[in-house]
């Protein structure tokens, strides 16, 4: 099966201020899609209509060549999101935190695949620890190790290197290129720069500024 | 490797997962679960200090006082219902789920019922005594508030739904929310005082239950709709 | 004619402070909200009329060719 | 059928078409209300029980008509713009909220001052008067729920979702507040319910309820073409508009 998500003619208005109009996106299996762009200029707002969760938008969505309104359990189904929170719960231990991911993505109940996805992002030894106390950057770990635990060809993330330190940046930047040679597809957003490689592509944001009349 | 899925039918999984999630997490945070408790008792002080200490009058009003600061315990705890999943992110996961957006949020009434309006209805008794309450309508005080919190819960999550998103929402929620809450409150409430009167309460508390099958059946998705808005900010 | 005077009238039987001061506030806030609405529309219109006449001054001054392609992305829109 | 609902949707033709409708209804309004006004308060034979404080039925009745109607059209307004995403329909609910709230507090104050002749006291916890206080503040709900908002979006939804609820819960609240009342007040008499009215009296009644609703259609036309203006302000047509106009 195929893997393609498309927008025709998107455009999407804030506050009398098109953030932007007109974009015509195809993505494809086995490429990362790196949406670039200043502060302001709609990187979070585009990803998530991208990723189905606002509504206040014109255009036309499509998964897999059908509209998105009809395929959206199909397409929800395929989708791996990681927002700017983590959506780490600070009273649950990282495990605790994993097995409510697995369940509410239809995954089977699987303890040494959950202990095998923090190991995946060095955080053995912290599975049974409340995530409130471990640091930011760990608790961004958590979150990442839904990318190893839920396999989902479709991945869209919003600023997934804040807080991680540069050996946790080296092994996501591997993580994302080795998912796009699997044929998995990535969207990110992020201020840090990318390794140049055949599969990256880039969307450039924020050149309007426009007048939303125009 | 397979990538492409397929959706799967595991809502029920799910559903139980979220169950047990907010579970544990409200059994870590115990003051929020005492916390309403702690308020309906220091209101049911009020009142005789208030009012007069003299048991016939406080035995007059006492249905409805109790109701109305069950009522009040109730709202007051609603707010965090999904506070803390929207300031942390775990609510756009919940909304981003291939499962069925309704039960979730039903999954997690749920629980808020069952660690409010339940303790709230069970407490109720004990200070029913302190109001001199008259004997006989103890078990249906606490019965109309059992099956009244519920529709309770399912109400206030709407509006608790709808302010999420709003940082100062908590005022807000009491305004959208009270007025709706009246049927129950009328209801709940003469269940009691029928009971004192010793006129049957089965005709209140079929009332009380229809209110909550109405609840159960609409509120669900009005509570989804509403999530969804309140992402959007 | 339910009344013999115009004090009979006014006087409502003896119920006349009520029967006026009910219909006296309808009618205020009838009139009351028609006064609002026009004034909200003649402050939106002066304010629509001081943004075109921004626009055209601003027009004026620009390039002219730009502003006829803005023209065109103004029909294309429509 | 479906052409003609999304050309109705579409601001501009919605602003063109109410422009021709809006001056029969302000003519209706007017020649209705100053009818039925003249009526009720001069002709119509005096009440043999209240005398002449019963005139103020010829306002109470027809505000609270006008309150919980304009309650449901919010409702359906926000049905239509959450169905098909027509925005004028929310344009008009937004606009008639306060003349909701207005007509609530016309009926809730007219039936407190019709309350001294009648029961002789300010307040009475009369069953339709306390249904109007639960929908004054079910209206207070709505105006702040869409006041609350930043995005205008959500604030249109959010306000259509709470409308929709609370119109499912109208009846319920009505109903429930009556079986209260009797429950606690059992023969008190009620200033509304008469069972037979003499022709001379209904017929005003029933002009001023029409003359109100033709006020209300007309102020939401007006108001909401006021609110196409706001909104659209930055689009072609309203911009040409404007240049007219000047």
């Amino acid at each position: 099966m195929s893997l393609r998500l498309q927008a025709r003619k998107l455009a999407c208005e804030r506050d009398d201020r098109w953030l932007f109009r007109d974009l015509d996106l195809d993505i494809h299996a086995g490429e990362i899609v790196r949406v670039e762009g200043p502060n302001g200029s709609g990187k979070t707002t585009l990803l998530k209509i991208l990723s189905g969760q606002l509504a206040d938008f014109q255009g036309e969505l499509y998964w897999n060549d059908h509209p998105m309104r009809r395929t959206r359990q199909d397409f929800l189904a395929n989708l791996l999101y990681l927002g700017h929170a983590p959506g780490v719960k600070a009273a649950l231990t990282p495990l605790e935190n994993l097995a409510w991911y697995q369940a509410l993505a239809g995954e089977p109940d699987d303890e040494p695949a959950r202990f095998a996805a923090l190991a995946s992002v060095g955080l053995v030894g912290f599975e049974d620890l409340p995530a409130g106390q471990l640091s930011a950057g760990q608790q961004r770990r958590v979150a990442l190790a839904r990318l190893e635990l839920i396999p989902r060809p479709l991945w869209v993330l919003d600023e997934p290197f804040t807080a991680i330190d540069r050996d946790g940046v080296a092994a996501l930047e591997g993580r994302l290129a080795a998912h796009a040679r699997r044929g998995g597809c990535v969207l990110v957003t992020t201020h840090h720069e990318l390794a140049d490689s055949p599969a990256l592509r880039r969307i450039r944001l924020g050149q309007g500024g426009d007048d939303a009349a125009l | 490797m397979p990538l492409f899925r397929e959706p799967e039918g595991s809502a029920g999984v799910a559903i139980r997962a979220t169950l047990k999630r907010d579970l544990v997490l409200m059994m870590r945070r115990r003051s929020e679960v005492l916390n309403p408790l702690v308020f309906f008792a220091l209101v049911i002080t009020l009142f005789p200090i208030g009012i007069s200490p003299d048991p016939e009058l406080l035995a007059a009003i006492a249905p409805g006082l109790l109701w109305v600061a069950a009522l009040l315990a109730a709202l007051l705890s609603l707010d965090s219902l999904f506070r803390s999943d929207y300031d942390d992110g775990s609510l756009e996961q919940l909304l981003l789920s291939p499962q069925p957006l309704p039960a979730l949020a039903l999954a997690k009434v749920a629980v808020h019922w069952l660690l409010t309006g339940l303790p709230l209805a069970l407490m109720a008794p004990l200070l029913g005594i302190m109001l001199s309450l008259p004997a006989g309508s103890y078990a249906v005080l606490a019965l109309s508030l059992a099956l009244g919190s519920a529709s309770l819960s399912l109400i206030g999550a709407i509006g608790a739904a709808l302010t999420v998103g709003l940082s100062r929402g908590g005022v807000l929620l009491s305004l959208l929310v009270l007025p709706l809450y009246i049927p129950v409150l009328i209801f709940g409430a003469g269940a009691v005082q029928a009971a004192i009167l010793g006129d049957g309460v089965s005709a209140h508390l079929a009332i009380l239950g229809a209110l909550l099958a109405v609840a159960l059946s609409l509120a669900p998705w009005a509570i989804a709709a509403s999530l969804r808005i309140s992402i959007n900010g | 004619m339910a009344f013999d005077s115009l004090s009979a009238f006014l006087a409502m039987g003896g119920h006349g402070v009520y029967v006026w001061a009910a219909w006296g506030v309808t009618g205020l806030l009838l009139v009351g909200t028609v006064i609002h609405a026009r004034a909200e529309r003649r402050a939106l219109l002066r304010d629509l009329r001081r943004r075109a006449r921004r626009a055209q001054h601003h027009g004026a001054s620009s390039d002219v060719a730009t502003s006829v392609s803005h023209q065109e992305g103004h029909a294309r829109e429509s | 059928m479906w052409a003609f609902i999304h050309k109705l949707g579409s601001p501009k033709w919605f602003y063109a078409i109410s422009a021709r409708l809006q001056p029969w209804f302000w003519v209706a309004a007017a020649v209705l209300i100053v009818i039925g006004s003249a009526w009720g308060l001069a002709f119509a034979p005096a009440d043999y029980q209240q005398g002449n404080s019963f005139r103020i039925i010829y306002v109470h009745v027809p505000a609270a008509f006008l309150a919980q109607s304009i309650f449901v059209s919010m409702a359906v307004a926000g049905f239509i713009f959450m169905v098909w995403k027509i925005k004028v329909a929310d344009m008009a609910a937004a606009m008639m909220a306060p003349l909701g709230a207005a007509m609530t507090f016309v009926a809730l104050f007219s039936g407190a001052v019709w309350g001294v002749p009648t029961w002789g006291t300010w307040w009475m916890w009369d069953a339709r008067l306390t249904s109007m206080l639960i929908l004054l503040f079910l209206y207070f709900g709505v105006i702040a729920l869409r006041g609350a908002f930043t995005s205008r979006d959500s604030a249109s939804r959010a306000a259509s979702v709470l409308a929709m609820v609370g119109v499912i819960n109208i009846p319920i609240i009505k109903y429930s507040v009556d079986w209260w009342y009797t429950l606690h007040q059992p023969a008190t008499f009620s200033v509304t319910s008469r069972p037979a009215m003499p022709m001379e009296m209904w017929a005003p009644l029933l002009i001023m309820v029409l003359g109100f609703y033709s006020f209300f259609i007309a102020l939401t036309l007006m108001r909401t073409r006021s609110e196409i203006l706001r909104r659209e302000a930055n689009k072609r047509w309203v911009r040409e508009l404007a240049g007219e106009v000047s």
